[in-house]
């Protein structure tokens, strides 16, 4: 079934594109360390909002521009028609370590250390954007990952139990889903989130973030799979099943959990976008992933000051295009495989 | 033959999809009904029976249906080329229809006056007294109090009272034929037979032609003046009931005739249908 | 006529609350069967005969405990089988099988056949090794006239009759002696529905089957059963031999039935 | 009908002390408390907190507070809210006929437009139009809300076309009457359009889907057969049908018009309940949140009854007389 869908994804020029793409995005996240060229709190005071610097061609290899503050008050800076650095690959670095553990030495491209290379200009301190975007990265596209996992094996053990046993278990169950719902969203997370926060570190806001996130949204995929088991529970091969003296727990394995598998699929692709801008926007109400983290919310959260629109520090707004891009790859992606396992559109999420 | 037929099909053919793909539902048939001739079309599911009844007013989404070939003419006019504007007067006008699933035929979210009047002023602008035509048709099949059912909607009736409705709906305009697209194949047996004997009785009061389709050759003895049996998109024999009843001619109608069982002659075994084996007789 | 009957059912009901409210109280019931009784001899067939809502299915649901019995007994063999809890009464679920109406939903539509027949046969014969498995079902594909390269394709690939058939093969698997069979033929074609009761029968003559047929088409099971329940509103109203049904009618809602059934 | 409307609400009584319970339960989980700003301050007596401590019950396990507050919501006392110095009635009284202003406009806004290009889309399915707006709704799902906000304020700050924040303007009390509702709408536009936005792209699809389901329906064979033309067709047959699914998701749209318009009233500084809930609980001002997220809640859960009695009377299959 599964590897089915792959081959199926792959028919589409659609699918492959978003899968590919989205492929690359997760490669660029595990490897952001490696990939970028300076450590995410790397800051450089004497070149605040510097813009993102001019790539040339020059003597036969890539250099950056060099560039000078002209005008402190506004930002202002020029390019010096005549001085380059130029860009080494694979370039020696300050020791730091990737995933935590394997130490490593040099980053994939650099300029020697009295120059700075600003592929997405830098920030308020003079942070690389390009570099704190690499690693944000880790944060936006696993906040997903993780909170669809969570939720969806939640969901679907209480909304399957509850649906194919019924009972004073399903009322319990759908009670307690209706009271989270009851609940907007956002109110629930802010009052989570400052409830809890006090029990957690900066470092572990991030799994704060996740459970929270989870938390609010199991139990919307517990109902949709509470209602889906419920019409399949009466469909005749599951009674079939049970007049074979099938065990309750085989059938909801061997026969309720493959056909909703599908569904899950297809609903999972189209809910992680949800996380991905839920976690943006904790972070941009500044109650989401802290400092020293990174995160596409909490760069955007920073690029909210006024200066920053009437300057024309555009640079500082492209973690949004970050996100625009990724959550447009769930949607399209999770809109192929809709049309795989539902081509006539039963699910609406 | 007399007088021109009030329905004449001759050559009809019809495919689905397009290139290698497209499947021949309808292989080039000809068959008429005259005025007040009730005929039925008999044949299997996926024969092609239903598709030609639909494809009268033109009424087959296209796509992914094609019309390949032939002219369907009624009153002497090709319903095929005619335009939309043309051909819209003649459906429910002069061609009425009632469908298997009266359930899901009706509209749930209209009440059933709602849907007979939209009918009758669509058709007979004249009437003033639209919701009086409604009761009347409705009394017309036999719907008791109808002032008290104008209200109601398809839902609160049952399978059997909703396909009454259908009928009501299809007769308001006076149709010259109305084809019914296996009408009792979703109803239980005894109301199957209440509404097969609402038809022939509506048939002699009003003298309008009916094209019936069924696969129940049990339905046709009843009803039906002659009959066309359609085989895999083909007809393969088409005469008087009685004739095709007592006499088959060909294979396939024989073998459709012996698999049913029938009541109070026990047989040891049924006759099934080798269907490759009247494909092979279809192959010239 | 001294044998003991395979299957007895005695005053059995099944009533269906019906609840409203908050709180889910009990307001009313549906008498979805009201006091039957009838038996199945071994070797022969009983056919059930009604309309939509008579209570039919749900007998036939009752008797291999898809369905709970609200009072009356089933005995199986002599045996009363209606309060066993389930584990005790899975012995029984290799005797006592079902064909149900709907070839399109009966069959899971994500496992292969070989899995659909062989998940009996895994259940009830734990001990055969996958090849055994396989062996066998590509057996019981012959029996109801399937091949063996039909084993590892998917139900949408086959046709409603031969859905019909691998429908046979499962209830076949465990060996069981009785099958109630759920309106097998009422979702076929005409000529599908000769092959499957021709199937039927054939079946029942080489394997010494029990059968309770239930349908709504009285000429169908005028044909295949020995003796005929008629049932009503949760009722049985008639209950004779086939021949006698048909000569000698004796309620009114059997004339009722006998004549909507078309003749020819 | 009556008693349906009757035994709904009588049903809201469980779901909010649930969520009262949930939302105590969390704050008092949290380390200090409104006071706590105020005992550093040295120039406030030691006996000054301990009377304030005792009028809220603070020095009283959480849940006698709980109860404390329960018994005080009776008399519709929702406490006072320490940073604002008002009781938080009067506070919520402020602030939520804007959020329900806003929410209301922007709904009409979304389905206003989600409604016409979805059954267009459907109709001409697979054509241009489909696909642009398919790729718009793609693109609209895509961006997040806070974002467009920004953009926006941006927007009205650089062209100085639109107010960057508030609902009314300086001089609102001086205005005549079609002054003041234009003054009203003046502010009102981005807001609506920002969050409006948001659920364009979901409801279309939802009734493109419906509508293509629909489409194929029998009775719409029948209504062909009857002779009615495509349009009448469309909208009376299919239309009336169609529209079903997105009234359902109206009860779920309520949940994400509250969220949303928390995250856009923030960005751009308008005065309703979702910025009221976010500044107080960045200040803990307790009571100020309960009574926020209480009266969320009532909106949402009668914006969901709301919606379930429009389905019923757009739907005749669904009655709840019995």
């Amino acid at each position: 079934m599964t590897s089915n869908l792959f081959r199926q994804i792959l028919q589409r020029p659609t699918g492959v594109l978003c899968a590919a793409l989205l492929a690359v995005l997760y490669l660029i996240a595990i490897f952001a360390a490696v990939i970028s060229p300076y450590a995410p709190s790397d800051q450089n005071l004497a070149k605040t909002y510097h813009p993102p610097t001019g790539l040339v061609w020059h003597d036969g290899r890539l250099c950056v521009r060099v560039y000078k503050l002209v005008d402190p008050t506004e930002a202002l800076y020029r390019a010096e028609p005549d001085r380059l650095a130029p860009v080494h690959f694979w370039a020696k670095s300050a020791p730091y370590k990737l995933w935590g553990f394997i130490p490593m030495e040099h980053r994939l491209f650099g300029v020697d250390s009295a120059e700075r290379i600003y592929l997405l200009g830098s920030d308020s301190t003079g942070r690389d954007v390009f570099s704190r975007l690499l690693y944000g990265s880790q944060v936006s596209l696993s906040i997903g990952l993780i909170g669809i996992f969570i939720t969806t094996v939640i969901g679907v053990t209480v909304g399957g139990l509850s649906g194919y046993f019924g009972g004073p278990l399903d009322n319990v169950t759908m009670r307690l889903t209706e009271l989270l719902m009851a609940v907007p969203d956002l109110y629930l997370i802010i009052a989570l989130r400052a409830a809890l926060s006090a029990y957690f570190d900066s470092g572990q806001i991030f799994l704060l973030i996740v459970g929270i996130l989870s938390f609010i949204g199991w139990s919307g995929t517990a109902r949709v799979i509470r209602g889906l088991t419920l019409s399949l529970r009466n469909r005749p091969f599951i009674h079939a099943a049970e007049a074979l003296g099938q065990t309750p727990f085989v059938i909801l394995w061997k026969h309720l959990f493959p056909n909703l598998l599908g569904y899950l699929i297809v609903t999972s692709t189209l809910s992680i976008p949800g996380y991905i801008l839920g976690e943006a926007a904790l972070s941009f109400l500044g109650i989401g992933i802290q400092e020293p983290s990174t995160s596409w919310g909490l760069m955007l959260s920073q690029a909210q000051d006024m200066k920053v629109f009437m300057l024309n520090f555009w640079w500082l707004l492209t973690p949004g295009l970050a996100i625009f891009v990724t959550v447009i790859l769930f949607n399209a992606l999770g809109d192929v495989l809709r049309d795989i396992v539902d081509p006539k559109l039963k699910t609406q999420v | 033959m007399c007088a021109t037929p009030l329905l004449e099909v001759r050559n009809l053919a019809i495919d689905f999809g397009r290139g290698e793909n497209a499947t021949h539902a309808v292989k080039g048939i000809s068959f008429t009904i005259a005025d007040g001739e009730t005929v039925a079309v008999v044949g299997e599911s996926g024969s092609g029976k239903s598709v030609t009844a639909l494809s009268l007013t033109r009424l087959l989404p296209t796509p992914p249906a094609r019309y390949v070939g032939g002219e369907i003419l009624f009153n002497g006019r090709n319903t095929l080329t005619l335009s939309g504007d043309e051909l819209r007067p003649m459906r429910g006008k002069q061609i009425a229809y009632i469908f298997q699933e009266p359930g899901t035929s009706l509209n749930p979210v209209f009440t059933i006056e709602f849907q007979i009047a939209e009918a009758i002023r669509l058709h007979r602008p004249e009437v003033k007294d639209v919701r009086g035509e409604v009761v009347r048709a409705l009394d017309l099949v036999g719907i008791r109090d109808p002032e008290k059912r104008l209200g109601d909607y398809p839902h609160q009736l049952s399978g059997g009272m909703q396909q009454r409705v259908m009928i009501a709906m299809a007769l308001a305009c006076h149709p010259k034929l109305l084809v019914a697209d296996e009408p009792t194949t979703a109803l239980d047996v005894t109301i199957q037979k209440q509404i097969m004997d609402l038809l022939r009785e509506l048939k002699g009061r009003l003298g309008m032609s009916i094209m019936l389709i069924t696969h129940n050759f049990g339905i046709v003895a009843d009803i039906a003046d002659r009959v066309v049996v359609m085989f895999r998109g083909h007809i393969v024999e088409e005469g008087k009931t009685a004739d095709v009843l007592r006499n088959p001619q060909h294979p396939y109608t024989r073998a459709l005739i012996d698999c049913v069982p029938r009541l109070g002659q026990k047989q040891r075994r049924l006759k099934a249908i080798d269907h490759a084996e009247i494909e092979a007789l279809l192959k010239p | 006529m001294t044998d003991t009957p395979l299957i007895k059912v005695e005053h059995l009901k099944v009533y269906f609350p019906i609840t409203s409210g908050v709180l889910q109280r009990k307001s009313g019931e549906v008498r979805a069967v009201d006091d039957v009784s009838f038996e199945i001899l071994r070797g022969k067939t009983v056919g059930l005969v009604g309309e939509s809502g008579s209570g039919k299915t749900t007998i036939g649901r009752a008797l291999i405990r898809l369905i709970e019995p609200t009072d009356g007994h089933i005995f199986y063999k002599g045996e009363e089988i209606t309060r066993l809890s389930a584990k005790e009464f899975r012995p029984y679920r290799k005797k006592i099988q079902i064909i149900f109406q709907d070839p399109y939903n009966s069959l899971n539509p994500r496992l292969t056949i070989a899995d659909i027949v062989g998940e009996a046969l895994e259940i009830h014969f734990p001990r055969m090794t996958r090849l055994q498995r396989r062996s066998r079902v590509a057996d019981l594909l012959a029996k109801v006239g399937l091949k063996p390269e039909h084993l590892d394709r998917y139900p949408h690939e086959f046709s409603g009759g031969q859905r019909q058939r691998i429908g046979i093969a499962r209830a076949l698997a465990v060996e069981p002696e009785f099958i109630v069979c759920d309106e097998p033929v009422s979702a076929l074609d005409v000529s599908v529905q000769a092959q499957i009761v021709n199937l039927l029968q054939d079946l029942q003559e080489e394997l010494g089957l029990t059968y309770l047929f239930i349908a709504h088409d009285l000429a169908v099971v005028e044909h295949i059963s020995d003796f005929v329940l008629v049932m009503n509103r949760g009722k049985i109203v008639e209950a004779a031999t086939a021949e006698e049904i048909y000569t000698h009618p004796q309620d009114d809602y059997t004339r009722k039935l006998l004549d909507a059934v078309p003749k020819l | 009908m009556k008693t349906y409307i009757f035994k709904r609400l009588l049903t809201m009584i469980p779901m909010l002390l649930g969520v009262t319970f949930l939302v105590f339960l969390l704050m008092s989980l949290s380390p200090g408390d409104f006071l706590t700003p105020i005992k550093a301050q040295r120039d406030i007596s030691a006996e000054y907190i301990r009377q304030l401590e005792a009028e809220f019950g603070l020095n009283r396990p959480w849940y006698v507070q709980y109860f404390l507050w329960l018994k005080n919501l009776l008399h519709l006392d929702f406490g006072y809210s320490w940073t604002y110095k008002i009781p938080v009635v009067q506070l919520l009284a402020q602030r939520a006929p804007c959020t329900l202003l806003l929410s209301i406009t922007s709904l009409i806004f979304s389905w206003a437009v989600a409604i016409p290009l979805g059954v267009l889309a459907a109709v001409y399915k697979g054509s241009i139009f489909d696909k642009i707006s398919a790729f718009l709704a793609y693109t609209t799902l895509s961006v997040p809300g806070f974002f467009l906000a920004l953009v926006a304020v941006y927007f009205a700050a650089r062209t100085g076309w639109f107010p960057t924040g508030g609902l009314t303007s300086i001089d609102h009390d001086y205005l005549s009457f079609p002054e003041r509702i234009l003054d009203y709408a003046h502010h009102l536009f981005l807001p609506t359009l920002i969050l409006g936005i948001g659920g364009i792209a979901g409801l279309m699809r939802i009734m493109r889907t419906s509508t293509l389901d629909v489409i194929h329906a029998d009775y719409v064979m029948t209504a062909r057969a009857k002779g009615l033309g495509e349009r009448a067709i469309l909208f009376r047959h299919v239309l009336r049908n169609a529209i079903n699914p997105l009234v359902t998701t109206l009860g779920f749209a309520f949940s994400g018009l509250l969220s949303g318009a928390l995250l856009v009233e923030n960005v751009m500084n308008y005065p309703g309940l979702g910025q009221l809930v976010y500044q107080a609980f960045l200040r803990k001002d307790q009571f100020v949140v309960l009574g926020a997220v209480v009266l969320g809640s009532v909106m949402l859960i009668v914006g969901n009854l709301l919606a379930d009695l429009l389905l019923a009377w757009t739907d005749p299959r669904i009655r709840y007389d019995k």
